[in-house]
Parts: structure tokens; sequence; C-alpha cells
């Protein structure tokens, strides 16, 4: 019997993908739309059909179907930071006073939880609270004694509970 | 019987990775098998605590259910029930179940869960539903 | 091999939602395999944990073991293990296993868990087990 | 999208229960699909910890991805993510995935974790990884 015309995958030219039941390579759709019918081995060339709502295609592409879009998570505190579009998923962020809490080590940062910020009662702010980093807290202001890991005013002080450090910082203001 | 009146799960089944074939139809809520058989029978629920109910929160549950015409009370066919010793802030908790069952045409099979407040509908490939003939 | 020694589930084989068919038969708490072949195997042991022993439990096992006439040991295919992180008196732990392996007729599959008292058997579509040919 | 910046694991695919057939091809680090159409697919990975890094292990999860020759971005599949609340020095904590997804020839599916050096490969009853054609 003949052998048949054995129709190797080869690498295709910019712009175009491999299409197996064509044997082929064939334009590929742009961003924002899907592969809706294929190429022909007869020349027929690629249909794209933009996305519909609630999915996305970021790249060139000659998928069958297009992604769906994520959601935020308003439960805990996440906010949408830009909208789901034809050509781009969904974007996260975290309501103000919150920060975010990487899921991974990896550098993306796109799976987290937020967090809230820490918010230095009492205490000198050595840096503020960023979108991945909680603010970093100094030792306490002016007029405040430090108890354990908080920092206290010492309007509130008073003369039998105002231990060692109190006196030092606040000593002759304790009522 | 108990799982039936837990909040009923509602599914995306066209877009992105969702599909319905084989004349498997989903509609209200339910997955409606075209044809009696044996069906492998998933699903994942991926659970997670926000800061404000969490302490509340013991226990998470997740419980595929069918309901069929020849009887009147839905039948719990598979429950997975794991309790929370979370005292952070943020927890997450997936809950796998599968199986199979045997199911006649016409038959629904929904997913309930405890609280629907605490399920991770934001990405589809953590909460999941399906069901194939063998 | 390990998994072995541990306790070995019973199964109810035909009531409620338990049934077995293509020759695939129960007996002496195992499944039977007719036909050589590739299977998808699973299972899913609910453990919870009474008041008394908890403090005692660090973890819980899941084993389904394959004994086989070709070889004098049993062998294990599929095993979880998780550690148990609960101080409270009543706690739920599910467990679920499933993969495809190859068996040979006359195979035998059964559970072996880390302790039988721990297993909740009270409700069908809490813990079970079975099978199925590719 | 993310899960694929994760690390991938790397898997056994003949020795022991490993196995591959049907044309369902193994090759660096990738299960290969052989012809479209619709799929199982399934993993386990065990993950423990060792008393060092565990302090800071917050979390663990598992991804199953596939890469596609029609579009530049791997896609995320199936995830699970467990938070860990053992304080314990050894824990373990297995993750199961399984769902059906539609592929076509030449896809890979791969599974990414979220830290390598806390999957227990050591037994391979306890990770895990396959796919079933329909």
């Amino acid at each position: 019997n003949r052998p048949r015309r054995s129709t190797v995958k080869s690498s295709c030219p910019s712009g175009m993908s491999w299409i197996h039941s064509a044997g082929r390579c064939c334009t590929q759709c742009p961003p924002g739309k899907f592969l809706q019918t294929r190429c022909t081995s007869h020349g027929n060339d690629s249909v794209c059909v933009a996305c519909p709502a609630g999915t996305f295609l970021s790249h060139p592409n000659t998928l069958s179907k297009c992604n769906a879009c994520h959601m935020c998570d308003h439960q805990t505190f996440q906010t949408v930071v830009s909208n789901c579009s034809a050509t781009s998923n969904i974007a996260c962020g975290c309501e103000s006073g919150h920060f975010r809490e990487c899921q991974n080590k990896d550098d993306s940062c796109s799976d987290f939880s937020c967090k809230k910020c820490n918010t230095c009662p009492g205490k000198l702010l050595l840096q503020p609270c960023s979108d991945r980093q909680d603010a970093q807290c100094g030792s306490c202001k002016p007029d405040f004694y430090a108890e354990g890991s908080e920092c206290r005013p010492c309007h509130t002080s008073n003369p039998e509970t105002c231990g060692e450090e109190c006196q030092r910082v606040c000593g002759h203001r304790a009522r | 019987t108990t799982g039936s009146h837990l909040p009923i799960l509602q599914w995306e089944d066209k877009r992105g990775l969702a599909f319905t074939k084989n004349n498997l139809s989903y509609s209200s809520n339910a997955l409606v098998i075209p044809v009696s058989g044996d069906y492998y029978v998933y699903a994942q629920v991926t659970f997670r605590g926000p800061s404000d109910t969490s302490s509340k929160t013991s226990s998470v549950t997740a419980v595929i259910t069918k309901v069929t015409d020849s009887y009147p009370e839905p039948t719990q066919l598979l429950t997975s029930t794991k309790t929370l010793s979370e005292e952070r802030n943020n927890w997450f908790q997936p809950i796998y179940l599968g199986a199979v069952v045997s199911l006649e045409i016409g038959d629904k099979l929904m997913v309930n869960v405890s609280d629907i407040k605490l399920v991770d509908y934001t990405k589809e490939h953590k909460t999941f539903f399906g069901a194939f003939l063998l």
C-alpha cells in the first residue's frame, strides 16, 4: 500500500501556529480573540472571533476558547485594580489600610491575602505600610512609655502602676 | 437528609475551563443526568477564612447531593467535613470529593456547602464540580 | 510493606449507595479484580476524634493496598497521611485517595487505616471505597 | 497565569507502580497528550515539614498546569492550597487534585508546587500524578 504523506510538525514563522488537522502553519488570532474555525489543508485560513464577556486572551493564539476572568475576593478586603478586558485578566489589590501577604515565595504575588496594616499606635513610623509590606514601627513616640511590646501614653499612667520605664519617660507628669 | 438543607453552590458551565457535553447539561444549579448509568462524580471546594468570621468557623463541609423524581427527599451521595484549627486570620482549606454512583436519567446533582461566604469562587481552578459516565 | 500491617476496613457492598457489578466482587474485606487491566481506584475515609483519645492521636493514615497471588507481600498502592494539630475534643479529618493502577485478574484491593476506632463509619457518604476499569 | 512560575515536579514514569501507555508519554517533566479529547487528570502531593523550615511555612500549594503550542502562557487547570497551623516539628499534609479537562494533541501537563523542599518524594504511593482519556 502507498505510504501516507506524513505531515511532520515543523516550526512556524512568527504570527503563525502549527495546526495538526490542517497539517500546516496557520495565522494566529490576535489577543482578545479565539480560534472559532481552524484553517484547513486546502487553503481556508483561521477564523477568529472576539472573546465573550467575562473571558480574555492576552496573547496571539490558536486556542478554541478564551480563558475565564478571575474575580477579586471582596470578602477578604481585596479590591479591583483593573477590570478584566478581552485582552487582560482582572488585577486585584487590597483595600486601603491593608497590604498583600503573598501566599507563595515567588515574585508575582498573584495569590495573596490582604492583611490589616499595623498602625503603630504610640510608636514612631519607620516605614509606612506599602502594597506588599506592613508598616515598620520604631520606638515609642515622645510622651509614650514602653510596656511589653506596646507604647502607652504618659497621661494614662498613674503613680501606683507607673513602673520603672514609665517613671523614666513620664516621671514628673504622672497624675 | 441533612446535607440538602445546606446552601447550594451555583456554577459557570461555559466559560474558560468549564464545559458540558454528551448531553450532560447544567440548569438551576444542578447537573442533569441524560442517561442512566454509573458515573464518577467529583467536586473540589476551596474554603477560605476572611478575618471577621474566621474565629467563629469551627468546620467546613461540602456535600454532593442527588435530587430525583422518584423520591421526595434529596440524597447525600458524598460528604466531606473538616474541622478547622486555624487561629490565624487568613486560612485556606480545600475539600475534594469523588466516587462512582449509580444514577437515573433526569437525576440532578448539586453541591451543598456549610457556608457560602467561605467559598473561594474567585478562580475556576480552585473550586470545580463535574461528572462522567463510565 | 508497612501499610499492610495496619487494620483493614470492612465494607458494606449491597445496601444503600453501595453496589458491585461487571464481576468486580467484594469478599473478606477486599475488592477482587475480575479482569486484568488499568483501574482507577479510590477511597475516602473520614476520621473523627472522640475526646478521650484525641490527645494521643498525632496523625491519621489511609492506605489502599494490593494483595496478589504472584507476590507474598501486600503492596501499598496509594497512601495519605495527615498530622493533626487539633487540641479540641471533636475533630473531623477526611482523607481522599485516587489513582490509576495496573491490576491482574484475582488481585485483591483493601483499605488499611492507622486506627479503626477513629473511622467515621456511621454514614455511607462519608467513608467509601471503589474502583472502575478504564 | 500564576501557577506556572512555581517549581515543577519531576516524575518517575517506568519503575514500580509508574507506567505510561496508549501513547500518553512523559518527557521533560510533563505528560504529553497524544490525542485530543477529555481527560480525567489527577495528582496527589504529600508535603511534609522538616523542623528547620516548617516555622516559616504558612501554606502549601499544588497546581496542575497545561502548556500548549496554541498559547504562550501556561494555564492553571487545578489548584489546591492549604494553610498550615502546625506548630509541631514534623507535619504531613497531603493534597489531592482531580478533574476532567479538555486537552489538545501535543498539550503538556505538569505539576507545580509551592516549595519542592517540602514534597515527600520518598515513596511512590504518597506522591503521584496521572491522566486517562474518557
